[in-house]
């Protein structure tokens, strides 16, 4: 029973638990992770999450595309089309971040030739 | 006090104020001092006389010049001297310093004190006994009753001549001259 | 976009994002014409960005002016709403840009100059965008904007403190967007609206703590930008390590702007009152963190960076109070610290050009050195420290007062934390000022005065700090309408909603 | 008759002065196995000193002994001897506790002017001396003040004439023996005579002070000999009604304290301040607490 | 509208002043002292007109009043004469040096704000001015560079201390009653409590005593003093310290009204009663204190804090003569200290800036003009009968002593002794003893220097021997305040329980000294000798060398400086260090390293939820 309970649920919530999954371990990537190229790609790792978590808001299974002009498909089982336009704007902006953190990434390496963030300490206090 | 004391007060009062009230200032020059302490204190009490160590030359108007004096000597007695206020007198304790005593021919004592300074008066003796200080003081009274303690007076007229005369033992003298050249008569 | 002309005769508040937008991306284009005349643009668009804000400010102070993009009225697609709150805003950062613009002219003489431009225009024109939206994506759209802008303009000097600071802060500047778009999905998930009025009114309706956890996660993420204590931990590296020109821009409109935002979302969207207590401590404990570590300082332009910390700690305390006196008080901080900062760090931008240091003490003998710079520099201290008659005495006089109207015990000790702030901001501020002045300078050096275009921005700064700190009702008008604004959900919702 | 009294009430403390001055010298010498001067001597000592043709080292050298004489001789216009006490509405004990300033001061001025290490000395001890017996008389005065509740010392004499002497009354007792126990030091004799120690400081103030000037000190001196026991008559002996008890009891007090000056050696200056900020001030202090429970 | 009219002269001048400077030194100086003493010649015409407020300006919604009534008269009287001496002493004082045109600015920007605190009728516009007074000062104490920068940063801390506890007081009771109104304020205090009052009271104190250097908020005072301009110190000593004692007086009786303010607490521990043994310690110990310094100024600057203490005591007895006492010091206190500082900088102008005590010496026969000048100040700094010092101890004392406060009469009194002995001290190595060899060539003091210091002494006389001018206005004051009016004449004071009457003292002490010169006169005319003629035991005298200053009183030295130390400075000081390796401390929240960063946003997010889930807010 509840092993069925559980499949269940991890049926109707498997992006959720997929999204936070992802956002977990990018947010653990960046906390442990010394490597600055390790925590760009937490940051990534992040980042993918929090896009498909905006997606699993909208997400209904076995949606339809939102095409009113189509009067055979229910408005009930249209997928909602807004997290979709975000996610497209979330990932271009992430994109962007990404770019710049890895040219920001050579520059520091040229700098002090190496990427342990550990040690790339100038800036505190 | 008799009338006669009271006359002379009330016609001279500055001279009687002199002879009764000396006051003789502390200058230890050379072994005579010895017979000062014996002569203010209970054995003779010079206080009876009116005579009074003070401390400093510009409170007193005797000067006793206790023993042999040196040359270094010499600069503090003229110069003690000189911060007198006048009238004031001087009084040779002793034989050096009327002619050297003992010292006379030691190189570096003065032998003839009044060649420096005017002395009023000399008691003589090696050393003189605390009495002799009394007779002293009796016999300047009298002195400066008949106006003949005039050292000051005589310092004042031939200051040139001591000036030459203290420059001579001491080289040049540290202060300025205490009378200027045109008082001199 | 093609009805401006409708609205009553003023211009179309969506001009103040528009223009600086479009010359923004066309500046490469313009660049292939003349390079010459890139650096004015700026200068221009900005100057024309003053112009409406303030023809418009009269209009909004009537009525919130409603611009909804794509023809559909609210909730549905994006809107502006430009209310008092957003003009006022959008007039400071035209302000500020302007000022710092023509500053820039003679400031940045190396590196890409273009994409400095380019970069400069986005910043605020994301700073602007953040304070008129209505949507709440919308809103982090212009907020990672801001963020990217900020990114690289901290680094666009490209030595090893700038690269190593923004790196940091991109890394915690990420995160925070995650956050906040974390936080935007879920409210979306619960209400299905993304519109900052639309959504306000259904969280009304059930009850703000249902709404908590998207909350949380958007005041950290926003938090991050607005340097909220435990947060700001990119803030000092940043500030100091960018050119002075965006540090003025940073410290005086950035975090603002964050800071506006994360009070939008308390105060229109979820309105939970019950939480503000705490927001009152982490503003005294923000305030107090950056005065001590400012005190400390020997960098001048990390100590004006702990300094806005402070400044931001004390600005949050004031609308966490959340009575109209106390948001006006906020508000006016805001205008206070964004004038007040603003010169500090142009001033201290040019000293450090000519002590070749950024060390305290290389300041010695530039009050006679650059006489108008020092006196600028002084200016902005005293005003931050609240001395009258500049502005920042006005406006921490309204915050303490009230917050003693609130009288509880805890605000009295609170009160008395936030007046040891000043003592601490006072003794920091002051002994720079020695600096510049009293001590004995190393060699003798001849007067070499800043240029006259860095000169005119700070200038306008002292007359604007002195003018309103004297006759403060410049400001107060708008001031009250602002935090009624802020304050009124219901108007809000009405009046966005029809 | 206010101007008869204004002239008589100087006069009789410089010839009451003088005298004692005479008789301190000769009570000395007694005590000390000497015949000892004339009574007179003082006065022989000034009509010298006068007639003495002495230097000046500036202006404020005259000045200030002729200003240390002038509060002397004002002081004696506040105090009441016997009945007379012709500046009795003018300010009362506080203006009489300045006046006693004036005299030192102005010695120490015009000391101070002729530039002579031994009279700066001497001052800097009469003052730390006088803030020494400050400290106890204050106190005393406070407390005679309050518990009369005036400031005018005329009104502390003519109490006393009517409920009896302060020293015996028992709220002020204390302070009374605490003032006793003071008066060496404020009459400026042994043990307390480290201002003029002609034997260390070359007579210190005085150093450079000849002829006139220092028969003007002689006679400030005299003065502050009238003024310290005339004080202390007044304010604990219950003053007097006519002149000659006021007389009789200053002279008692005067030969009383001439025995301290005889039996005891020269204190060092802060041996001296020690003594007086330990004893007489915690008498003084125990004395004032009475006079303030008394009141309550 | 004269007041507004006042101010913005005052005001104004200062900035056009600064303007002309760039023009020409001598305009500015011209113009600078036709600004202080046409501000001296309205404010004298402003003479009686009592109780005329007008609204000026609003700010934030309050209304800024201005008012004159008698006892604002007085202050501004005092401040703006005593400013005019100043900007006339600094002429050539000021001469040569760089940055004049900042030194003048500061120094009329000082006064205004002075006048401005003085006039004003409501608190916050007092607050402003008084912050502009603040700022100012700082800017001028750090003026000369080197150990002053450290005095400067000294005393604008305190200061921001003080008017940071001041401006709480201010909006509690704007909160409280929605008003500032000074008057309207008096009148509605009367409803509230006494734990209310006390509050108001203390916190108010924090501020006046910081700036009237109070005894264990003194601090900053001695530092300060010794190291500001010395011109400026006459401002700075004479009534910018003071602004603590209208402060004062506003706040106790002004405002609080005096029959309450004398009855907050119970028994010994009533609020007045606490505030004036505090004056009185305030008397006391830095009286001890000037004793050992060796530093002209920074003596003259211990001396203004134990005087301080007189006032305070004067004022916190709260009798009518007490209170005329300490109002009737404070104008004295600014008379005296003000000459003194001046001869001080008269001696500085012309040893170029020495103030060392122990190396001058001699200078009564170089600069004899000011040296009077120094002898009438210290005799009205004792209060020698006949200089205005006396007639206000006189009042002091009088009063603590009926009123049975012997005590605290102890302390005032042997604070008078105290002050005896730093008095010679201070003019003993200054003007007397020998003159250095390297001042021989030294001259008198300018003429603009001169006018200022015959002025100030003539005032000192003045004031000693007719005391019952100043005291009528004082009166006026008093009885405005609810006090019984006392019974002035002009030669004094008249009373049942003792008189004051200086023209007695006057006339006896005329006379008799006419006797002692005659007297002296008697003997042979002395001559007059030089200095180096003095006894030496015989010996010749040694230059320079002849001249006993070093620890002039050694013994009470050694008696008292191991209590004397400024434990109070001593432990402010061990705060701030304290409070700075906290800063120190605290910034190393920020390590650097980035994941620390990462770290402290999830915790943060994670305490939201934690406080949501613990309060459920």
């Amino acid at each position: 029973m509840v092993f069925s309970q559980v499949i269940h649920f991890l049926q109707n919530h498997i992006y959720y638990i997929g999204a936070f999954g992802l956002i977990f371990i990018g947010l653990l990537i960046i906390l442990v992770k010394h490597n600055l190229i390790k925590v760009i790609i937490g940051l990534s790792i992040l980042e993918t999450g929090v896009n498909l978590f905006l997606i699993a808001v909208g997400y209904i299974s076995n949606g339809t595309a939102p095409i009113f002009s189509n009067p055979s498909v229910e408005t009930q089982r249209m997928v909602d089309p807004v997290p979709q336009a975000l996610v497209l704007t979330a990932i271009v902006i992430g994109v962007a971040v990404l770019a710049l953190a890895l040219s920001l990434a050579i520059r520091l390496y040229q700098h002090y030739g190496i990427l342990d963030l550990r040690q790339i300490r100038e800036q505190k206090w | 006090m008799d009338r006669n004391q009271l006359i002379k007060w009330l016609k001279a009062p500055a001279k009687m104020g002199h002879k009764y009230s000396l006051h003789a200032v502390y200058f230890c020059t050379g072994c005579g001092i010895i017979e000062v302490p014996p002569s203010i204190t209970a054995r003779w009490d010079a206080e009876r006389f009116g005579v009074l160590p003070v401390a400093t030359p510009r409170q007193a108007n005797l000067f006793l010049i206790t023993g042999y004096v040196s040359v270094k000597t010499l600069r503090a007695i003229i110069r003690t001297y000189e911060q007198m206020p006048e009238p004031k007198y001087s009084v040779g304790f002793g034989s050096c310093p009327i002619n050297g005593g003992m010292y006379w021919d030691s190189y570096n004592t003065i032998k003839h004190l009044d060649k420096y300074i005017p002395i009023d008066g000399w008691i003589a003796g090696c050393m003189p006994r605390p009495e002799a200080i009394f007779v002293a003081v009796t016999h300047l009274w009298t002195l400066i009753d008949k106006d003949m303690a005039d050292g000051y007076k005589r310092y004042r007229d031939h200051y040139q001549a001591y000036r030459a005369n203290q420059e001579h033992a001491l080289g040049k003298l540290e202060w300025p001259p205490l009378f200027s050249n045109e008082t001199k008569s | 976009m093609d009805d401006a002309g409708l609205f009553s005769g003023g211009p179309n508040p969506i001009l103040l994002v528009v223009v600086p937008l479009g010359f923004a991306f066309a500046l490469p284009l313009i660049g292939f014409v003349s390079k010459k005349i890139l650096k004015y643009i700026p200068v221009g668009v900005f100057m024309f960005n003053l112009v409406v804000a303030l023809r418009l400010l009269p209009l909004v102070l009537k009525q919130p002016i409603l611009v909804e993009i794509g023809g559909f009225s609210p909730p549905f697609c994006i809107n502006l709403v430009a209310g008092p709150v957003g003009i006022l805003f959008s007039a400071l950062i035209a302000l500020a840009g302007l000022l710092v613009a023509v500053y820039t002219l003679v400031y940045i003489k190396e590196g890409p100059e273009e994409k400095y431009h380019i970069l400069y225009l986005l910043l605020l024109t994301a700073a602007t965008g953040v304070v008129l939206t209505g949507d709440i994506f919308n809103l982090f759209v212009f907020f990672e904007i801001l963020c990217i802008s900020s990114y690289t303009l901290v680094a666009y000097v490209g030595n090893r403190a700038g690269i190593e600071s923004s790196v940091k802060y991109l890394i915690q500047g990420a995160v925070g967007s995650s956050l906040l778009l974390i936080g935007i999905g879920l409210l979306y998930g619960l209400f299905g609206t993304l519109n900052m009025a639309d959504l306000a009114r259904q969280i009304v309706s059930v009850g703000s703590s249902s709404a908590f956890i998207p909350m949380a996660f958007m005041i950290t993420g926003l938090g991050i930008e607005a340097a909220i204590f435990p947060l700001n931990s990119w803030l000092p590296d940043a500030h100091s390590s960018a050119p002075s020109s965006v540090s003025a821009i940073l410290s005086g409109i950035a975090i603002e702007v964050g800071l506006y935002a994360v009070v939008r979302i308390l105060f229109t969207l979820f309105g939970l009152s019950s939480f503000f207590l705490f927001f009152v401590f982490l503003g005294v404990l923000t305030l107090l963190i950056g005065e001590m570590c400012a005190f400390s300082q020997n960098n001048i332009k990390r100590m004006l960076a702990y300094s806005s910390i402070g400044q931001i700690g004390l600005i949050l305390f004031a609308f966490a109070i959340a009575t109209a006196y106390a948001v006006t008080g906020g508000l006016f901080q805001m205008i206070s610290h964004t004038l007040g900062k603003g010169l500090l760090f142009l001033a201290a931008g040019y000293m450090i050009v000519r002590s070749g240091s950024m060390e305290i003490s290389s300041l010695k003998g530039m009050g006679k050195r650059m006489p108008l710079t020092a006196l600028a520099f002084t200016i902005g201290a005293f005003s931050l420290v609240g001395l009258p008659p500049f502005i920042g005495f006005p406006s921490k006089f309204l915050i303490i007062r009230s917050a003693l109207a609130e009288e509880a015990l805890i605000f009295n000790i609170l009160i008395g934390l936030i007046l040891l702030g000043t003592v601490i901001e006072g003794a920091y501020f002051f002994r720079v000022v020695q600096v510049i002045y009293f001590q004995k300078e190393n060699e003798h050096q001849k007067r070499h005065e800043a240029p006259v275009a860095a000169l005119i921005p700070m200038f306008l700064f002292m007359i604007a700090i002195v003018a309103i700190g004297i006759y403060p009702k410049l400001v107060t008008g708008i001031l009250d309408s602002a935090a009624s604004e802020l304050l009124d959900r219901v108007d809000y919702i009405r009046s966005v909603i029809q | 008759m206010q101007m008869i009294e204004m002239i008589l009430s100087p006069l009789l403390a410089l010839i009451i002065g003088i005298f004692f001055l005479g008789l301190s010298r000769k009570i000395m010498a007694r005590i000390q196995w000497r015949y000892g001067p004339p009574i007179t001597q003082p006065v022989i000592d000034v009509i010298r000193l006068f007639s003495q043709k002495s230097v000046s080292h500036g202006k404020l050298f005259n000045l200030g002994i002729i200003f240390s004489l002038a509060g002397s001789l004002v002081l004696v216009l506040f105090l009441p001897l016997a009945q007379i006490c012709p500046l009795s509405g003018s300010g009362g004990m506080l203006v009489i506790l300045y006046m006693m300033l004036l005299a030192p001061l102005g010695i120490a001025l015009s000391g101070g002017e002729s530039a002579n290490p031994n009279t700066s000395i001497g001052i800097s001890r009469k003052f730390i001396l006088a803030l020494g017996y400050e400290v106890p008389l204050l106190l005393i005065l406070l407390a005679l003040m309050t518990h009369y509740k005036t400031i005018s010392i005329v009104h502390i004499v003519s109490i006393q004439q009517n409920t009896g002497w302060a020293f015996v009354s028992l709220p002020l007792l204390l302070s009374g023996i605490a003032y006793v126990l003071i008066l060496p030091a404020i009459l400026g004799i042994r043990p307390f005579e480290v201002v003029q120690a002609s034997q260390e400081i070359s007579s210190g103030p005085m150093a450079e002070y000849g002829g006139p000037f220092l028969a003007l000190a002689t006679i400030q001196h005299a003065l502050s000999l009238f003024i310290g026991i005339a004080l202390f008559v007044n304010l604990f002996l219950g003053g007097a009604g006519n002149l000659l008890i006021f007389f009789l009891k200053m002279l008692v007090v005067f030969v009383l304290v001439l025995f301290v000056n005889a039996a005891l050696p020269r204190l060092r200056i802060e041996q001296a301040v020690k003594y007086l900020w330990r004893w007489p001030t915690l008498l003084a202090f125990i004395g004032m607490i009475i006079v303030l429970i008394v009141r309550r | 509208m004269s007041l507004e009219l006042l101010l913005i002269i005052a005001f104004g001048g200062a900035i056009v002043t600064y303007l002309l400077g760039k023009i020409s030194c001598r305009i500015r100086e011209g113009f600078a002292v036709l600004i202080s003493l046409s501000l001296v010649v309205m404010i004298a015409c402003l003479y009686g007109e009592n109780g005329t407020e007008s609204i000026y300006f609003h700010f934030l919604g309050l209304p800024l009043i201005m008012r004159t009534n008698m006892l604002s008269w007085f202050f501004a009287m005092a401040v703006s004469a005593l400013g005019a001496l100043s900007v006339i002493f600094s002429l050539n004082y000021m001469k040569n040096r760089e940055r004049t045109d900042f030194y003048y600015l500061m120094l009329l920007m000082v006064n205004a704000s002075m006048l401005g605190i003085i006039f004003s009728g409501d608190l916050i516009s007092f607050f402003i001015f008084w912050e502009m007074m603040s700022w100012s000062t700082f800017l001028l104490i750090s003026y000369n560079r080197g150990p002053a920068v450290a005095a400067g940063l000294k005393y604008i801390i305190m200061s921001i201390i003080g008017s940071m506890a001041m401006l709480v007081g201010v909006l509690s009771l704007y909160a409280t009653y929605e008003t500032l109104n000074m008057a309207t304020l008096a009148e509605l205090i009367g409803s509230a409590s006494s734990g209310y009052l006390l509050f108001l009271l203390i916190i108010f104190s924090i501020a006046f005593a910081i700036k009237n250097a109070l005894m264990p908020l003194h601090t900053w005072l001695p530092a300060a003093y010794a190291e500001a301009p010395t011109p400026f110190n006459g401002v700075l000593s004479g009534m910018l310290t003071r602004m603590g004692m209208y402060g004062f007086l506003l706040i106790m009786y002004v405002i609080v009204g005096a029959t309450r303010a004398l009855n907050l607490g119970s028994g010994l521990f009533k609020f007045h009663y606490i505030l004036a043994w505090l004056g009185a310690i305030t008397i006391v110990i830095p009286t001890f204190i000037a004793i050992l310094q060796d530093d002209a100024k920074k003596l003259l600057a211990w001396s203004a804090v134990g005087q301080g203490g007189y006032m305070i005591v004067g004022i916190a007895v709260g009798t009518n003569l007490g209170l005329s006492g300490g109002i009737f010091h404070t104008l004295n206190h600014a008379i005296y200290i003000v000459l003194l500082f001046m001869c001080v900088g008269a001696i500085q102008y012309r040893t170029g800036g020495e103030r060392d005590l122990n190396s001058l010496g001699g200078f009564i026969k170089k600069m004899p003009f000011t040296f009077i000048g120094t002898l009438l100040g210290i005799s009205g700094l004792v209060g020698i009968p006949l200089t205005n010092g006396f007639v206000s101890k006189w009042l002091i004392y009088k009063t603590l002593i009926l009123e049975g406060y012997p005590f605290l009469a102890f302390a005032a009194l042997i604070g008078t002794w105290g002050c005896i002995l730093y008095c010679y001290k201070f003019i003993h190595h200054i003007f007397l003893g020998q003159l250095p060899g390297k001042y021989q060539n030294v001259q008198k003091a300018p003429f603009s220097m001169l006018l200022p210091m015959i002025i100030l002494s003539f005032a000192i006389l003045f004031f000693g021997i007719l005391p019952g001018i100043p005291l009528k206005i004082i009166d006026t004051i008093g009885t405005s305040f609810g006090f019984k009016s006392m019974n002035v004449t002009i030669w004094g004071i008249a009373s049942e329980t003792g008189t004051l009457n200086t023209i007695n003292i006057f006339a006896a002490v005329l006379i008799v000294s006419i006797i002692a010169w005659l007297m002296l006169k008697i003997g042979p005319k002395a001559v007059s000798v030089a200095q180096e003629d003095t006894y030496a035991a015989g010996a010749a005298i040694p230059k320079d060398k002849y001249h006993y200053t070093v620890d002039f009183y050694n013994p009470l030295y050694r008696m008292i400086t191991p209590y004397l130390k400024d434990f109070i400075d001593a432990f402010y000081m061990k705060f701030a260090h304290w409070i700075q390796s906290l800063c120190n401390g605290t910034r190393r929240v920020y390590t650097g390293y980035v994941g620390n960063y990462v770290m402290y946003i999830v915790l943060f997010l994670a305490l939201l939820i934690f406080i949501r889930l613990k309060w459920s807010l």
